[in-house]
């Protein structure tokens, strides 16, 4: 009997060739193709980084990115020995650029510790394949957002001020300014966001210091990995941890962008204080983050052969919950409308009415399609298995996240409550290319990951295989479409997991 | 499985165990050390205190001050009726100087510059930030005393800085400013005046004197437009 | 004192320049060893004046560091003998006055340790006062002139140019040369020495005039592009003798303005304006009526309470219209259905109030009409009451244009070889027709004097600097004739020469220190009396005479100018006047009350010609008038009559400096003899477009943003949001009527702020719309007092402008309506006591202090701009760039600076500059938010030397400096705890609201009262 | 971990120090190919009395917990601790720098706002327990441990890849190198191992 599952699995996989999307309750749908065994996983995975030279393709980009990031680098300098001024903003418009481009960052922040969080949460298996990657996003990100607070102020050689260190003159700082949340929010997002990735990391860096032949990567993947060496103890509080961290990282990543969204929502500009934003904010954000991963997962498993581990599937899933997110947003943008106009207050109702109808529009109609129209694609199963859609989906969707930020942040700042001082805003050539370089910035630390460090969380991904559990006892699996080993009780004796004997 | 998982892997030495606890430690401490010395470089307390310029005048306050008691408004005369204390101009020197020791070559320069016309070039020693208003006569006229910022000047030979100036420091003044106040029956000038031993005189002197200069309540006294315009 | 000792010593006040033996010693001991040029290195500048210039930037660099640098070794140098009544540090304050067009505004002038900083009116003279000894206003163009006398681009050396060459050299080498003229002079008396002056009243210039003529025979000549003169004409036309009239606004309860701008354009506004307001909605008064019938849009016009725009071709018509219903024998012009119904109520108005009313005519029309205006206002019993006539000074000379045009004949005839020009430009503002600049080749000789070495000094064989009128002494009178002396606040910076020191020179007089020329004029003032009138800055009574004598009726008009076609019609810029203060960075970044234009000139039509056109703002057109014609972008401006379009004068200098040179176009171009004021023009589209720069309305004009705008602004003389307001009519049956918000309820908040900011004080200020002429005085008092930079054309464009006071200005009714109702309403920080902008700082550099003031604490702002994005009044200001370092010229790409931020202005900002900042406020560095603080620091120099003296404080003590510029004194403030001060009466006031208060809930201190306007509806239509 | 662990002792605590020097017998290392044939060993193993043992797999294998009888770890609970401690100390922060040290006057609000303290209360909270999660389970595990004699091993290399081991420890009361080899062995072990240290 032990053999049936096995075999009746392979006949699926070679029917649908490698198509695991199939939702038949007959069958559990592999999370991994191909008939991979652990070793196979670990020579897909490790032979990125084992490989002697990675694809053109990634000495491509990898020229584009540092093109990019050395703009940047001019970018940020010119701007801190010349002022602000070098940008466009303005009198009504304080804020432009720099601030779109840091929620832009934070948001795309968000699926990472989404996916590894919350969907660890909820028992979503299929987030092993794509969780790493996500999870280094998430960080580079992070890194690109951070960046932009930093650079807008007047003068940044002070930001430090926003910390509260004690000095000579006795100054603190002002801890109702939402800003002073932001620095907390993010700063702390940052920090477990990165430790989340570690800490996953850790087994598969054991995995490649084991694996390594040179003795330097022997040594640093050596020290990264911490000596770890799968003691089943190890194992044990591992996973505690690990889950005790999803748990904490849920409500961080939440709070995380309805904290950014108070910048906005504490303040009285028509167009800003509106009580919609956090569950807005978060809504946009895990759906501009999903585009994100999209954006990165669709090349990503192309050029390094990941097909079987990033599957079919696993791009449904994303597709599926990137269609539902982009609705989500959709449905805000209608509420604001309605409150706008419900309220009766003149300010916030003409605010949207020159959102939608004003000199503006054109980006205002760039950000709805993107969002909202361009994901329905998704509706179609032909669209969310055709990689080229999917990308181009993806591409939609930080477009259309940016043009968000954008009409929410300056575009409300040029027309508030005295017509008097309404006037427009117009990047200047300084705020594009900074916003070009970021990207660079990005690109590169992605790219990078690939080429050295584990981008699928092997150990997790094979605990998916069938031989991860011990024989003897799938009865109750046999009818599950995905299933955890961690589900089973011990076989012979049927006491609880974790129960002292 | 290839042939190399059989080669003699690579160990690290067992000294390696302590290697990573220790750069925690280090980085840990450091995180604490570094800016503790950074802080106390940086504080005007090292980086203003005790600034002591040589003079184009061997002027001794210890001597004009101390010894032949001359009061600080017979030189600074616009303490109490202006925003900053002005030197005294040559002529001042001059009317002392024009007959004692009027061969003394460390009065040459004033003698000089009562010749020419060209002033005394003087260095200054007491210095604050210029988005810092401070007043001498809003102090002076209630009861702070030159000593309480300049210090013992009438026992310096060359002038130097004795307290910070810092911001923290006004603060300190400013948040209580009782113990800093002396009777008007006492010149603002005395340098030998002390507030009563006993605490409790002094607790109550304090209270009685803030009443008589009526002095602002703290929330006042520390309002950012107190000092900075 | 020798010329050259004048020279080194260049720092220096009052007492020095009385010559008294202690000062000179005093004075060349402080300065023996500077060179003019040391102005620009360090040790030129006591410690004192030193770290108070540079000290904001400087001490930035200390915070920047957490005062972890020591700062650089600094030096004190005393004085060595300290002049008398001086205390260092403390400002004195000297009266004064400023002569523009022949006629001086009153002015005192604040002072610090020789550094004259502030400009004020003197509000001991009566041309000035806006209350009695407490404060004066002067208008912004005499403020700025501080900023004209430091200004590093005046000419600094005697250049000569005879010979093609330029040749610098100095006022001996000039003398010595000019000894061989004079020679030639005295030994030809008849070689034509002609003197070319600016208008003025100076006794001392007369007396000098007259001490020339004696000397050999000298003709005199006088110009002024912007010449009053029609008026003075018809007025002898119709009396027999040349008279100046002045007007009493204030006993006046019907105006009617013909094309005049008393309250904008007059040399006396500053005075009329403070006669105006007298007579609007206040406890005493009723409300006056002023009807404005006018070819353009003035401040008068644009307070107004019945303003009907026409073609200045119609004017004449329609004054003779009045003429002949007001009962004299002048030929009924005919009258368009509207004129006809505009007038109806005007003459029942005029009937109803003879004695109480007035009509007065604009300068630029010709002096039949003045005589007629005359008549009219003798008719009505408006002379005595509400008119007085004058005595007119130099009584015999000519009309300034045909003054011109005969010198310019006599040139072009050879008959003049040296020519001396005192001030002035007419090689830039002469008629084009006259060609002066090519006729002063002629002239063997010819000198100018001038501030500037521009348009006409390149014309001549020599250049002279002149001393500022702040730089050397001399006389003038106001324009009832009282005189004033112009006391010098500091020796010449650039070695320049006053007027009368050129004409004492060339009279051969002995004296040649301005000092001794002026004091002889007035040889009959003993010394006590001398010091009196030096410290009133008036002599008393010294006013002209009146005359009185019988006013001959019959005047006729010349026949009315063409119906069809466009007109042009040239304006006296609000800014610039006739193009003397293109050099001022503070006059061009000043918005035009109106059209709100910076650093430009526009065509201004009407928004009806603008879509006859196919025009919008910024579009090029080309406007013709003879030969002649320019290409300008085109402005349109609501109110603007018909079928005119405003050209203003004064831009488009080729040599106006690094600042005024090719700003705007010129529009001399257009003008000649033949029409000097208005002509009929054509006018096209280019299709070319420039992008104006404007301080609101700019960009973003799209249908959707106009009507929301004049939604929230509201119908003509109804409130809204934004602006209350209400007709007298209406607010007598309603006073109740401005406590109620737009939906009729009273509005109530359900957030109480837990706590009030009144101890010991409680400041606040009140702004009363129905005051405000929107003449932006205050806006450059408030650059002055605050050290407030200029940005720039390309940063206005960016909406970057500085300004910590602005004047609102919108206009109300449809967009077909040619006569839309202008509301100014002034916006300064209203100092929120629940204020936004606080709140959401990280850092808190802005705060409340106990007195209910928000302050801004600069050295501890980072710069967000969040403060900013969160104030609903959008008040505050951001340095994005290094304003003050900034060349406000090219700043398109700004370089990058390489150090310490801190150390910017103190190594590119010019020492001459730094010395007119006012030591008592930061100079804000790039990166920091600034905005109104009530001028804190005038607040606590008077509480804390209050306070030092024991003294209580008296309502009206303090007075911000927007306050105390303010010609109609529409701005109160003061101390809320004080229930018996006038900020807490207006308060108080029925009138009173707070703006978005009732949305927003922000609780500000500062108020408006609304505006009450008193239209006569048949007039209206 | 001395809560943690009643019944089996852990291994790696005599192992990871320094003291010894001279080559010793740590202990024996018996490899298995699939998870099924490991936890059924370990089954055996922990039947057969052994105490000091441990199973090293590239991944965690479910129920192997209860079949070594690991009792739950107190991570949980030093989270918790960490998590309120951020909390005070978020709150304390903000109470210390606004309203005790330098109350400033802001806008008319209360110099406590304890509303606008919310959101920095809650990042503290999650920083703490955030970082105690990870470094507890470090600690708890005693890693970072660079040098393990189990790394000597060849075959152990493959324990992160595809292969399974059981480890018994030479300080088991019941071990014998002979005894207990021949006993990993009919256990199913395809190689014993002996580590020495």
């Amino acid at each position: 009997m032990a053999s049936v599952p096995t075999t009746e699995f392979i006949r699926i996989a070679e029917q649908t060739e490698g198509d695991n999307t199939t939702d038949d309750p007959r069958f559990r749908a592999p999370l991994v193709t191909g008939g991979k065994n652990f070793a196979a996983v670990t020579e897909t995975v490790a032979n990125i980084a084992e490989r002697p030279a990675p694809p053109q393709a990634w000495y491509v980009a990898m020229g584009v990115s540092l093109a990019l990031l050395g703009l940047l680098g001019a970018m940020v300098g010119y701007l801190i020995l010349t002022g602000v001024g070098v940008w466009g903003n303005n009198q009504p418009v304080g804020w432009a650029f720099g601030i779109v481009n840091f929620v832009f960052w934070v948001g795309i922040g968000h699926a990472g510790t989404l996916i590894s969080a919350i969907l660890y949460l909820f028992r979503q298996n299929w987030r092993t394949g794509i969780n790493r990657l996500a999870e280094a996003m998430t960080i580079f990100a992070v890194i690109c957002a951070a960046l932009f607070p930093g650079i807008h102020v007047g003068r940044p050689w002070l930001a430090y001020w926003l910390f509260p260190i004690p000095d000579q003159m006795n100054l603190w700082p002002q801890f109702r300014s939402p800003l002073m949340w932001d620095v907390f929010a993010v700063g702390t997002y940052a920090t477990v966001s990165l430790l989340f990735w570690y800490v996953g990391m850790v087994p598969d860096i054991a995995t490649f210091r084991d694996r390594s032949k040179s003795k330097i990567k022997q040594v640093v993947y050596g020290i990264f990995a911490l000596g770890w060496n799968g003691s089943s103890r190890h194992w044990h509080r591992y996973e505690r941890a690990y889950l005790l961290l999803a748990a904490i990282a849920t409500p961080l990543v939440l709070s995380v962008h309805s904290t950014v969204s108070f910048d906005m929502a504490v303040s009285q500009i028509p167009g800003w204080h509106t009580t919609v934003f956090p569950p807005y904010f978060v809504a946009g954000a895990i759906y501009g983050g999903f585009a994100m991963v999209i954006f990165l997962v669709v090349p990503a498993r192309e050029l390094f052969g990941l097909k079987d581990i990033i599957t079919k599937r696993h791009m449904d899933n994303m597709a599926k919950i990137t269609m539902a997110t982009s609705m989500m947003v959709g449905y805000s943008y209608m509420t604001e409308f309605f409150i706008a106009g419900y309220s009766g207050d003149r300010n916030e109702a003409f605010t949207f009415h020159n959102r939608a109808l004003g000199p503006y529009c054109w980006s205002w109609c760039v950000m709805f399609f993107c969002n909202v129209v361009a994901p329905q694609v998704l509706w179609s199963k032909k669209c969310r298995m055709n990689m080229w859609i999917m990308w181009v989906v993806g591409i939609c969707g930080n477009v259309g996240m940016w043009f968000e930020r954008f009409e929410i942040i300056p575009e409300s700042l040029t027309r508030d409550f005295l017509p008097s001082s309404w006037h427009a805003y117009w990047p200047t050539w300084v705020d594009l290319c900074t916003l070009a370089g970021s990207f660079g910035l990005f690109m590169t630390l992605f790219l990078l990951f690939c080429r050295y460090l584990p981008t699928v969380a092997m150990a997790e991904v094979k605990t998916m295989l069938p031989e991860a559990h011990a024989h003897g006892a799938h009865s109750a699996d046999e009818k599950r479409t995905d299933y955890r080993p961690d589900e089973h009780h011990d076989p012979d004796t049927d006491a609880p997991r974790f129960a002292n004997r | 499985m290839t042939q190399e998982w059989y080669e003699q892997p690579f160990v690290f030495p067992k000294w390696a165990n302590f290697l990573l606890p220790g750069i925690v430690l280090a980085v840990v401490g450091g995180l604490f050390y570094v800016p503790t010395v950074v802080g106390l470089g940086a504080s005007p307390k090292t980086t203003a205190v005790g600034y002591e310029p040589v003079q184009p005048v061997p002027y001794s306050h210890a001597l004009h001050a101390g010894k032949l008691g001359i009061d600080c408004r017979y030189c600074h005369t616009t303490v109490e009726k202006a925003n900053f204390a002005s030197l005294p101009p040559t002529e001042t020197c001059m009317n002392c100087h024009t007959n004692i020791r009027t061969e003394s070559q460390a009065l040459a320069p004033v003698r000089e510059s009562w010749a020419t016309g060209k002033p005394v070039e003087w260095i200054q020693v007491h210095n604050l930030p210029q988005y810092v208003y401070f007043s001498h006569q809003a102090h002076v006229n209630h009861g702070v005393g030159c000593i309480e910022c300049h210090g013992r000047i009438d026992q310096m030979e060359r002038v130097y800085q004795v307290k910070p100036l810092s911001m923290g420091w006004c603060l300190g003044c400013h948040r209580d400013p009782g113990p800093h106040l002396r009777p008007k029956t006492v010149a603002v000038t005395d340098m030998n005046w002390t507030p009563p031993a006993d605490p409790t005189d002094a607790e109550n002197l304090a209270e009685q004197l803030l009443k008589d200069y009526s002095i602002h309540d703290k929330a006042y006294m520390q309002s950012c437009s107190t000092c900075h315009r | 004192m020798k010329h050259h000792s004048a020279q080194r010593e260049y720092w220096r006040s009052l007492e020095h320049l009385a010559n008294t033996p202690e000062i000179q010693q005093s004075a060349s001991a402080e300065f023996a060893s500077y060179e003019p040029d040391g102005m620009l290195s360090m040790s030129s500048l006591t410690r004192r004046r030193f770290m108070k210039l540079m000290g904001a930037s400087m001490a930035l660099a200390g915070l920047s560091l957490n005062g972890c640098r020591r700062w650089p070794e600094a030096k004190l140098a005393p004085y060595t003998s300290t002049p008398p009544n001086r205390i260092p540090g403390i400002p004195e304050q000297y009266a004064t006055m400023m002569e523009l067009g022949g006629v001086g505004s009153p002015l005192l002038v604040t002072s610090y340790d020789g550094r004259p900083i502030k400009i004020e009116g003197n509000p001991t003279h009566p041309f000035s006062e806006t209350v009695k000894g407490r404060s004066g206003a002067a208008d912004a163009i005499a403020q700025a002139s501080i900023l004209e006398m430091y200004d590093p681009d005046r000419s600094k050396a005697v250049i000569n140019r005879s010979g093609g060459n330029e040749i610098a050299t100095d006022w001996d080498h000039f003398t010595s040369a000019m000894s061989s003229t004079i020679d030639s002079l005295t030994a030809s008396p008849g070689s034509g020495l002609a003197i070319l002056c600016e208008a003025t009243a100076s006794l001392t210039t007369t007396r000098l005039k007259a001490a020339l003529a004696k000397r050999f025979p000298t003709a005199f000549y006088e110009y002024e592009a912007l010449s009053r003169d029609n008026e003075r004409v018809g007025i002898k036309s119709a009396l027999g003798q040349p008279a100046r009239q002045v007007l009493h606004l204030d006993k006046a309860a019907v105006v009617v303005l013909l094309d005049a701008d008393p309250l904008g354009a007059h040399p006396a506004h500053v005075r009329y304006a403070g006669d105006w307001v007298k007579h609007r909605p206040n406890k005493e008064k009723e409300t006056s009526r002023v009807y404005a019938i006018e070819s353009a849009m003035t401040i008068s016009g644009s307070v107004a309470d019945c303003r009907m725009g026409v073609r200045p071709s119609r004017v004449g018509a329609i004054l003779s219209a009045i003429a002949a219903q007001v009962g004299l024998a002048a030929a009924a012009a005919s009258l368009t259905a509207e004129e006809e119904a505009f007038i109806k109520p005007l003459i029942a108005d005029l009937s109803a109030n003879s004695g109480k009313s007035l009509v007065a005519v604009g300068p630029h029309h010709p002096a039949e009409m003045h005589a007629m205006a005359l008549a009219i206002n003798d008719k009505i019993g408006a002379i005595g009451s509400t008119l007085t006539l004058l005595e007119e000074p130099n009584a015999d000379r000519p009309h300034h244009f045909d003054s011109l045009a005969d010198l310019t004949k006599k040139l072009k005839a050879k008959q003049i070889d040296t020519l001396v020009i005192l001030g002035g430009n007419p090689a830039y503002d002469a008629p084009t027709d006259l060609d002066f600049a090519g006729a002063l080749k002629n002239a063997k000789t010819s000198i100018h004097l001038s501030l500037y070495d521009n348009e006409t000094s390149h014309a001549c064989t020599w250049h002279v600097p002149r001393a500022h009128y702040l730089e050397a002494w001399g006389d003038a009178r106001a324009w009832d004739g009282t005189v004033s002396i112009c006391q010098p606040l500091i020796e010449p910076l650039y070695n320049g020469k006053s007027s009368d020191q050129m004409l004492a020179f060339f009279a051969g007089e002995p004296e040649t220190e301005s000092d001794a020329i002026v004091r002889k004029t007035f040889a009959d003032i003993d010394d006590l009396a001398w010091r009196r009138v030096l410290n009133d800055g008036l002599v008393k009574d010294s006013g002209f005479k009146k005359v009185s004598a019988t006013i001959n009726s019959s005047a006729a008009l010349p026949a009315a100018g063409g119906q069809s076609g466009y007109e042009v019609r040239f304006l006296q810029d609000s800014k610039l006047y006739d193009g003397r203060f293109a050099t001022s960075g503070w006059l061009q970044e000043l918005p035009d009350p109106l059209s709100k234009i910076v650093w430009d000139n526009a065509v201004l039509v009407s928004p009806r010609d603008a879509a006859g056109l196919g025009v919008g703002v910024g579009d090029m057109l080309k406007v013709t008038v003879g030969g002649a014609s320019v290409e300008m972008p085109a402005f349109v401006l609501p109110g603007q009559p018909v079928g005119v379009i405003g050209l203003a004068l004064g831009y488009g200098r080729t040599m106006g400096e690094h600042i005024g040179s090719d700003v705007g176009v010129n529009t001399y171009a257009l003008r000649t003899t033949g029409a000097m004021y208005f002509t009929s023009a054509q006018v096209t589209a280019t299709g070319a477009y420039y992008d104006l720069a404007t301080t609101q309305d700019h960009h973003l004009f799209d249908q959707l943003g106009i009507q929301e705008r004049q939604a929230r602004v509201g119908e003509k003389h109804k409130s809204a949001e934004i602006i209350r307001e209400a007709t007298a009519a209406e607010y007598k049956r309603d006073p109740q009527l401005f406590q109620r918000n737009e939906e009729g309820g009273i509005s109530l908040q359900l957030y109480e702020p837990p706590r009030r900011f009144n101890d010991p004080h409680a400041w606040g200020m009140a702004i009363d719309l129905s005051r405000c002429i929107g003449c932006h005085a205050c806006v450059i008092a408030c650059q002055a007092e605050n050290n407030v930079p200029i940005v720039g054309r390309d940063n206005v464009l960016k909406s970057r402008q500085m300004h910590w006071i602005r004047i609102d200005r919108y206009f109300k009714g449809d967009a077909e309506d040619p006569n839309p109702e202008v509301v100014f309403q002034p916006v300064a920080c209203q100092q929120c006591e629940n204020a936004p902008c606080e709140e959401v700082c990280p850092v808190g550099a802005t705060t409340h202090d106990t007195e209910g003031l928000n302050v801004m604490v600069y050295n501890r702002c980072v710069g967000t701009r969040y403060c900013s994005n969160n104030c609903p009044y959008k008040v505050r200001r951001f340095n994005y760039l290094d304003w003050h370092s900034q060349d406000p010229r090219h700043d398109k790409y700004p370089k990058p600076w390489l150090g310490l931020p801190d150390t910017q202005q103190i190594e590119t900002v010019p020492m001459v500059e730094r010395m007119m900042y006012n030591p008592e406020v930061t100079v804000r560095m790039r990166g920091v938010m600034e905005k109104c603080t009530f001028c804190i620091q005038r607040i606590h120099n008077t509480t804390i030397a209050k306070r030092a003296r024991g003294e209580e404080l008296k309502d009206g003590e303090i007075m911000t400096a927007c306050q105390q510029s303010c010609p109609t004194q529409a701005i109160v403030f003061g101390d809320l705890n004080d229930a018996n001060s006038k900020v807490s009466k207006w308060h108080q006031d029925k009138r009173a609201y707070s703006l978005l208060d009732a949305d927003l809930n922000t609780k500000p201190r500062n108020r408006y009262l609304a505006k009450i306007s008193n239209p006569n509806d048949e007039a209206n239509g | 971990m001395t809560t943690d662990l009643k019944e089996t002792h852990d291994p790696h605590e005599e192992t990871n120090g320094v003291e010894s020097t001279e080559p010793m017998l740590t202990g024996l290392l018996g490899e298995f190919a699939d998870v099924t044939g490991v936890v059924e060993a370990a089954r055996k193993t922990r039947s057969a009395g052994y105490k000091v043992w441990d199973v090293h797999s590239p991944f965690p294998i479910h129920g192997i917990d209860a079949v070594i009888g690991i009792r739950p770890t107190i991570l949980p609970w030093l989270v918790l601790i960490g998590g309120v401690t951020g909390a005070s100390c978020g709150f304390l922060l903000q109470w210390f720098c606004n309203t005790f040290d330098y109350p400033i006057l802001v806008s008319a609000k209360p110099m406590l706002s304890l509303p606008a303290d919310v959101p920095i209360i809650f990042e503290c909270a999650v920083l703490f327990s955030a970082l105690t999660a990870v470094f507890g389970m470090l600690a708890l595990n005693r890693l970072p441990l660079l040098y393990n004699p189990l790394f000597k091993s060849a075959h152990f290399r493959r324990v992160t890849n595809d292969r399974f081991f059981i480890w018994i420890d030479a300080s088991d009361a019941k071990f014998d190198e002979k005894s207990t080899a021949e006993f990993l062995s009919s256990a199913g072990a395809t190689g014993v191992e002996r580590i020495e240290d």
